[in-house]
């Protein structure tokens, strides 16, 4: 039997992983991604806890959680071939029109 | 067996979610966050949530990283590629937060603070009703209305995709 | 090119090798590939009445990487012939190329300076058909002149 | 436990050993039936009505050069055929192509495995096949194959939501995702019959699922040369070749499966009906060959967004409603 610690435990760590990668990457597609990574980590807690705690909300929030990442990621996507279209580039550092 | 089961599977979710961010090659990337969402299923799976794990592959593996990986085939990135990784500053207040978050988290959750009360479906009601058909009264009952509150969230993205991507005719 | 080249030569490779010619000369693919008037004649010998399927011969692949055979359709001008090289070149060991006709095979009527008096002077030829063009038995007469060539080849020549 | 761990192994062996003599011979089926349709003759000359023409080619196939592009990402370029065949096979470990029988005093099922989300597991599955196509056209380095890849990921993702939504109505009607228990569900009444919209667009976007004519646009030879395996050869080749036939056998025993009833039927064993079915399939899918001309491009998404996601809708609303009026 696998505690629960232990599945919190790792979605502690792809948490942190994920919040790595957002604040080290300049790749907007690569922060992007470690995003999804942050969320599924979140996910991986949520369904720990609903199987321990004999409780299906996790699993429903998950699957909201799912469907609210499908839309960020089409529309965020959308939002970086349009960016891309402009300024020929994908690194946020260089992405800086609204610095003053 | 579980056990082994689970510590295969974390440790292939903690190197491939490590490699995501580490590689320089966006697609290498999105392939080993593939990789992290697959054995993240696994686990799912493990914990008795097999729609869940079932939904993890078709939405995530199958559409959301397809997705990335056309953008990023779109987009000629070799530029990108060949950029020199710059400002060591930023990995190291980076790794500092991660670092803190990691230990904070730990402690909550290793310290057993947390604990609740448990629910009314226990493992073996739910593998009795069957997953799917509990998570689907749910939605359609307790939780309807952010159920269809999240396909107005679908419908908004897929406007908002359209409007955002598509070239002016001008 | 392959493991071939550095086995001994003995009974386990000369079986092994009437398998693998056997194989090769029953599935000859070959690339789409036509420059003139005889590859109207090719096309025809794939088309029903001669049917170029019954060798297991009928599978035109598009991409040089995945065909056996080049069929040298017509005249080659001198313009064309680098990229016909070309495409010999993206062909994957074992290929074989069939001159068909009298302009691949001579430069035929065309004794001039745009075509290349000959193709064999731009890739190795297996096999000449001679004819202008040549009627589709005298293609499916080349290729089974190239079956019996390849029934008797040696893998160590051959990768 | 040991005893139902040989089983297990019996069962995936045969299986998997069927599925490939059947996705090899599929070859050989396909050129004799579309060389009969073109009042041809087809494979004659290697053995009997060239039946050994499937082991000749694949011999071939395995003794020819293996070329990796110069340019092209190694690692990827090596991983995608293995991406493409895998998901096209494991598929098969939960299509059930028979109840039960008695061997040796034992009852077996013939299926490898009964779960619950049965067919979500084929979806989930049939969804990492794109990632073999996708990877192959990214590491080839070529610009056909880039093209080919990225035309047939959209494809695969636009029909795939169809394909989806037309088996819903399926599912309301049997009230269970398990295959076993769906096709239990058409023991009085096949769904093709109660659900024949849904068929009609499972059977189209099943087509382009798996990228064969008319919607083989991923691999127009007359603009894409060979689409995203254009610099493959030997048998790298050959896998995917192998996963595209895997694929129309698989969705063939889903559609079984899901509308014609399974294994069900009269006097013949069930396995037999089964086989009967999908090679009934089988022979749509290579008739369509022969038959249709190839879409444009634009007309395809058009079809598929405009015409089939609504119509699959419609068809589930109007399912829905007559379930909820009974």
């Amino acid at each position: 039997m696998v505690p629960l610690s232990a599945y919190l435990i790792l979605s502690a760590f792809l948490f942190a992983t994920g919040v790595v990668g957002v604040a080290t990457r300049r790749n907007v597609l690569i922060i992007f991604m470690s995003i999804e990574l942050m969320l599924n980590a979140v996910n991986l807690a949520f369904v720990a806890f609903s199987r321990f705690l004999h409780s299906m909300d996790g699993q429903i929030i998950v699957l909201f959680v799912m469907t609210v990442a499908a839309a960020e990621v089409a529309v965020g996507l959308a939002i970086i071939i349009a960016l891309f279209r402009n300024k020929e580039t994908v690194d946020v550092a260089e992405i800086n029109l609204m610095k003053w | 067996m579980e056990l082994g089961l689970f510590i295969v599977l974390a440790l292939v979710a903690m190197a491939s979610a490590i490699a995501v961010i580490i590689q320089r090659n966006p697609v290498y990337s999105a392939l080993y966050l593939i990789l992290t969402f697959l054995s993240l299923a696994g686990l799912y799976l493990q914990l008795q949530a097999q729609f869940i794990a079932a939904i993890q592959v078709i939405v995530y593996a199958g559409a959301i990283m397809v997705l990335f990986l056309f953008v990023i085939m779109l987009l000629d990135l070799r530029k990108e590629e060949q950029r020199a990784v710059k400002g060591g500053y930023q990995l190291l207040i980076g790794l500092l937060l991660a670092a803190i978050l990691l230990g904070e988290l730990g402690l909550v959750f290793g310290g057993g603070v947390l604990k609740g009360v448990p629910g009314e479906f226990s493992p073996e009601k739910v593998s009795a009703l069957g997953n799917t058909q509990v998570v689907g009264r749910l939605l359609f009952t307790d939780f309807l209305l952010p159920f269809e509150l999240t396909s107005v969230i679908l419908l908004v993205a897929i406007v908002g995709a359209i409007v955002l991507a598509k070239r002016r005719l001008d | 090119m392959g493991i071939e080249a550095s086995l001994p030569e003995g009974v386990l490779t000369t079986t092994l090798e009437k398998r693998v010619n056997w194989a090769r000369k029953n599935s000859l693919w070959p690339v789409t590939f036509g420059l003139a008037c005889c590859a109207i004649e090719m096309m025809a010998t794939g088309a029903s009445r001669f049917d170029l399927a019954r060798f297991g011969a009928e599978v035109f692949r598009a991409s040089p990487r995945q065909a056996d055979l080049m069929i040298v359709a017509g005249r080659v001008s001198k313009k064309m012939a680098p990229v016909l090289r070309k495409i010999y070149d993206q062909m994957p060991e074992p290929k074989w190329v069939i001159a068909m006709g009298a302009c691949a095979s001579c430069g035929g009527i065309f004794n001039d300076y745009a075509i290349v008096q000959g193709v064999d002077q731009v890739v190795p030829v297996d096999v000449y058909v001679p004819g202008c063009p040549p009627r589709p038995e005298a293609l499916i007469y080349g290729i089974m002149k190239l079956q019996r060539k390849i029934e008797g080849e040696s893998l160590r020549q051959r990768g | 436990m040991f005893e139902f761990i040989i089983i297990m192994l019996v069962k995936i062996a045969v299986v998997f050993g069927a599925l490939l003599l059947t996705v090899a011979y599929l070859t050989w089926l396909e050129r004799k039936v579309i060389g009969d349709i073109q009042v041809r003759l087809g494979p004659m000359r290697v053995g009997y009505h060239g039946l050994l023409q499937p082991i000749a080619d694949g011999l071939k196939l395995l003794f020819k050069e293996d070329i990796i592009p110069a340019e092209a990402d190694r690692t990827v370029y090596l991983l995608a055929p293995l991406v493409a065949i895998i998901p096209a096979l494991i598929s098969f470990a939960v299509i059930p192509f028979g109840s039960q029988v008695k061997i040796l005093g034992r009852t077996i099922d013939l299926y490898i495995t009964d779960v619950n989300i049965g067919i979500l597991f084929i979806f989930a599955v049939a969804s990492l096949g794109v990632y073999g196509i996708v990877l192959a056209g990214w590491s080839s380095n070529n610009k056909y194959s880039l093209l080919g890849a990225m035309r047939s990921s959209a494809q695969m993702i636009s029909y795939e939501l169809s394909m989806g939504l037309s088996i819903v109505g399926v599912l309301m009607m049997a009230q269970s995702l398990s295959l076993v228990q769906i096709v239990k569900a058409q023991s009085v009444v096949w769904f093709i019959l109660l659900q024949p919209v849904g068929f009609l667009i499972y059977l189209i976007c099943a087509v382009a699922e798996t990228n064969r004519a008319p919607f083989d646009l991923p691999e127009a030879e007359t603009e894409l040369v060979a689409g995203f395996h254009v610099e493959y050869s030997s048998m790298k080749f050959a896998l995917f070749f192998l996963a595209e036939y895997a694929n129309i056998v698989t969705v063939s025993a889903l559609a079984t499966t899901l509308f014609l009833g399974g294994w069900q039927g009269p006097l013949l064993p069930p396995v037999a009906w089964f086989l009967l079915k999908v090679f009934a399939f089988i022979f749509l899918f290579v008739w369509l060959r022969a038959t249709l001309p190839r879409f444009r491009y634009d007309q395809l998404m058009g079809f598929g967004w405009k015409v089939l996601l609504p119509v699959s809708l419609a068809n589930i609303l109007v399912t829905g409603l007559i379930m909820a009026w009974r």
